[in-house]
């Protein structure tokens, strides 16, 4: 067993007060905590080694691109792809899910194709299917959620019908980030596969939450971001199929991802390369591959134990609450609990909590769509990462309680 | 908790439980809708114009207390008002809600000083007067708190 | 006059030793050093006020906001922006150009316009431009520099006649990475202007190294790096005139710029927001503001005249050396030189540099097509910032005649 | 200084300073083109193959002496030799770099040797081996030593 507080103690951020309270920081979907060690890594890394990577044969060059190409083996490694040219570092998953979306579409989409979807979609994988479907003459269609008051999973006895000749492309958020629903991402694909649909997996809410292994999961493309995972802002990666990779045109050019430049045309350079235009992100991919490391030095099993624990006790907790209506599965479910009330709006639970020290996220959380359809205008979220506690469940519980009582009572 | 309070005030805890002339106007002339995209917070405005008179006012929509009893104390101090009129009174609340200066004359709109310790929530405040100003211009458009001028 | 000496002590990795020789670091085209106090407001904002931005009502998340928002006003007084709306943040010049480039083009250009580039456009201000015109069927043309054995400058009195009705935008490079040419910016954006062409100024090698007041340019986007300017990698941004940004659609979609979202439609936020689709990179945002008020503090006139100053000696002392061919102007220069023998290769040179302790870049500079027209391969080119000194310029030319030596001797 | 003479041996520099079969060809016919698009470095290797084997052999371009040497010496080593044997010489020659281990027979492969201390140089030493097994395979596509395999 992980020693939990002990793993408390190396984030600095969490040892503060907020408006006279300890912090109690519940907004770990949104973006996690950084290690200390992760933080040092970056500044060591700017302190000794920093200069620009490839094309440079000097020491510092060397190191630099040595410590960035040992960072994308490490990330291929963290979620089992096959070779390290199938990772491509992006600035996150929303940088990710517009490259392939780019890229691979306007290579392989043409009117009448369908782009397949979930209603669960965040907006990071809906918008660039919608651009690209824009620009291609395709169409999109969305595998539904069960209703309100069901538990907002996806309807799966439908996806079938769905997967019809015209679907060229699946795509679907492995967690979500409004109920926190697992989806049961391995069967998907491979009913996918088994038409030749490609997929691509939305993994920002699960990255850093469970053990992820793209191999076994058997999809094409997996996108996801740093800085939900201990690491830092403007830095994340999505795995890509080598086979599919290497027939994808370009997104952005420049710097680094060609072969050959003349005044009217260009040759481009092979994945992960091919990709990665300009200067890249070089020192916060050094940090992400610094997570991987604590990450595993916990050990993801435990990880997804622990914030899934946590979870289904708030969960439990906050179910007497009056008039709570929860989303997603009571059992199975990622790290975070969502919650509305009739009677008090999401803005101002969370402007009432902050008074508490506590940190929620209220609002949409860029899943209108799926609001649309519960029928709701927000929701309340408390996520979980490895440092929360079961204390701090309670302190939620009781601000909750005092926050109804204003609302109902005054 | 005393921050809290000094932006929770009675009178927006009370139009925030019990709104003033909340629903679709049947009558309207005028309607514009606002939306404060950050929060998702949306507002519907009815007018129904007269000469160059607000006759009458109604909204409805979903938001946060501060923006729904903003809304509904807006429609009580709009009615009957000229749109230059309005206009100067968004320009008091404005003033109100940014700086925490009480209103020269007393009005309920001083309750909504408290606000302007909390600035992510002034876009709160105007996002009915927004709309209500739009729908006065006949501007098709929907407003929103993410404008320039804001 | 800014005390050099103390300046070169806020920099931590300058104090070490390579290869047993003190480190000299004249690779700062590729990337610059950063100052301990960029570093440290890096860790310190993960230390203590990391949240995500926006939407966000919890205290983190509000100093997180305030702080993003405070660096973009920041850099738009940098550059003397209008308004910080106009200030859009990106990985760097590659992603600010591509972005311009399919955003802008993607509703502006039609078969028939043309392009207007420079033959010493880096590859970062050259390829975006090749993708959006075969997307739009649009033509590029070149205005052309003057050939080998010359300055290597612009050949200026081509430019009115090149500027043709069918040119609806202009791009070029403020000060070129190859020949440390500074470029007449204010006069080519004047000219372009009185025939309603829009201009886009790469500034990648200007920004850190010289006042840039935009508006005083006149030019409709302008484009750079932090890593090139003391700041840190993976950020960056580039100013647009806002009533061209108003005009254009977005570029990548996701959470953040969306004002309403439907299954099958969206509605975009205004600028800056609209181009900045999913989780922003604001933590290294905030640290280039840091950067913007190091090197305010230090003084950009006196910034560029220490780096010209540096180039023009590191000429002088050069030129001496047997066969050796100095590109750009001889007088009023950027920060750089770069030379080519015909006897020793630009990579052998800077390996042996390396072994000195020398960091030098070696190659075609991602500036293929000028390489080409001057009839090079490569050159090596040694880049200034306001830690190096005059020493190290004797220290390089000690190890040049040595390597020349090396190779001709034995 | 003690790598960089490893690195810069005598052999090397000589085959830099005076390359051997440089030029095109005219009786080629067989010719392909390598590049590493990280340094810039281009090959040309041009073969004339009779039955299977290489009856003639040079190369053209530009690059680094690493480069430079490595194509002229690789020249020399091919001539008279089997698409078979040429894939086992290339073999030895990359064991060669990426190890530094000198070869079992005594060869002038051996001075490439301290490559292996210099990573980023493996490519420059390759460039023509590469564009050559390209050449004797009939492939059309441009080597580059960005490949997978490499
Ligand atoms: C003139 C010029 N333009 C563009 C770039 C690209 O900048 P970045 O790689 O930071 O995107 C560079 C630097 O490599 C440059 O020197
Ligand atoms: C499910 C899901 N997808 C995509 C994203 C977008 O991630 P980012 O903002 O890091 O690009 C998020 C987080 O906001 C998310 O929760």
């Amino acid at each position: 067993m992980p020693d939990w507080k002990k793993i408390r103690d190396d984030f600095p951020a969490l040892h503060q007060q907020v408006n006279g309270h300890p912090l109690v920081y519940l907004d770990n979907a949104a973006t996690t905590q950084r290690p200390r060690v992760v933080i040092d890594t970056l500044s060591r890394f700017y302190e000794r080694d920093n200069a620009n990577v490839h094309r440079g044969l000097h020491a510092l060059s060397m190191r630099a691109t040595d410590a960035y190409e040992g960072a994308r083996a490490r990330v291929a490694k963290f979620i089992n792809a096959a070779a390290p040219e199938e990772i491509i570092f992006t600035r996150g998953t929303t940088e990710s899910i517009n490259l392939v979306a780019s890229s691979w579409g306007s290579a392989n989409l043409k009117p009448g194709d369908v782009i397949l979807l979930t209603e669960m979609e965040h907006h990071s994988n809906l918008v660039p299917w919608q651009l690209i479907a824009q620009r291609t003459g395709a169409k999109l269609r969305y595998l539904p959620v069960l209703g309100a008051n069901v538990e907002g999973g996806l309807d799966l006895a439908q996806l079938d019908a769905l997967l019809t000749p015209e679907v060229k492309l699946f795509a679907f958020t492995h967690v979500s980030n409004t109920t926190g629903t697992i989806n049961p991402a391995a069967e998907l694909c491979a009913k996918a596969r088994a038409k030749k649909i490609v997929t691509m997996i939305d993994g920002a809410q699960s990255i850093g939450h469970m053990p992820v292994d793209v191999r076994a999961i058997g999809c094409d493309f997996y996108a996801f971001s740093g800085h939900k995972m201990a690491a830092v802002t403007g830095i994340g990666a999505f795995y890509g199929r080598q086979a599919l990779l290497d027939a994808m045109p370009p997104y952005q050019g420049g710097g680094g991802m060609i072969s050959n430049v003349d005044f009217f045309e260009s040759r481009w350079k092979p994945t992960p390369e091919r990709f990665e235009a300009g200067t890249p992100n070089f020192a916060d991919a050094i940090a992400l591959g610094a997570a991987c490391d604590y990450l595993d030095g916990i050990g993801r099993d435990e990880i997804a134990r622990h914030d899934g624990d946590l979870a289904r006790l708030a969960y439990e907790k906050l179910s007497v609450l009056p008039g709570i209506r929860l989303l997603g599965p009571k059992g199975e479910r990622g790290g975070l609990v969502s919650f509305a009330f009739q009677e008090v709006h999401a803005h101002d639970i969370v402007t009432f909590a902050d008074e508490d020290g506590i940190a929620l996220r209220g609002g949409h959380h860029c899943n209108q769509p799926l609001m649309k359809k519960l029928g709701l205008t927000g929701t309340t979220r408390a996520s979980f990462y490895v440092y929360n506690t079961a204390e701090e469940i309670d302190v939620l519980v009781t601000s909750l309680r005092r926050i109804l009582k204003f609302f109902a009572g005054s | 908790m005393s921050d809290l309070s000094d932006l929770y005030q009675q009178v927006i805890l009370d139009h925030n439980r019990r709104p003033r002339n909340r629903g679709k106007l049947p009558t309207a002339n005028r309607v514009a809708h606002g939306d404060n995209p950050t929060c998702g917070d949306q507002c519907n405005v009815y007018l129904r114009v007269e000469g160059d008179r607000i006759a009458e006012i109604s909204f409805d929509g979903s938001g946060c207390a501060i923006s729904q009893a903003s809304a509904s104390l807006m429609t009580t101090q709009l009615k009957g008002k000229t749109a230059a009129e309005a206009g100067k009174l968004y320009e008091e609340f404005h003033h109100i809600v940014t700086t925490g200066e009480e209103p020269a004359e007393i009005s309920d709109l001083g309750a909504f000083a408290g606000v302007h310790t909390f600035p992510a929530r002034i876009k709160c405040a105007t996002l009915g007067w927004h709309a209500a100003l739009n729908a006065l211009k006949g501007d098709p458009a929907p407003a929103t708190t993410e404008s320039h001028t804001d």
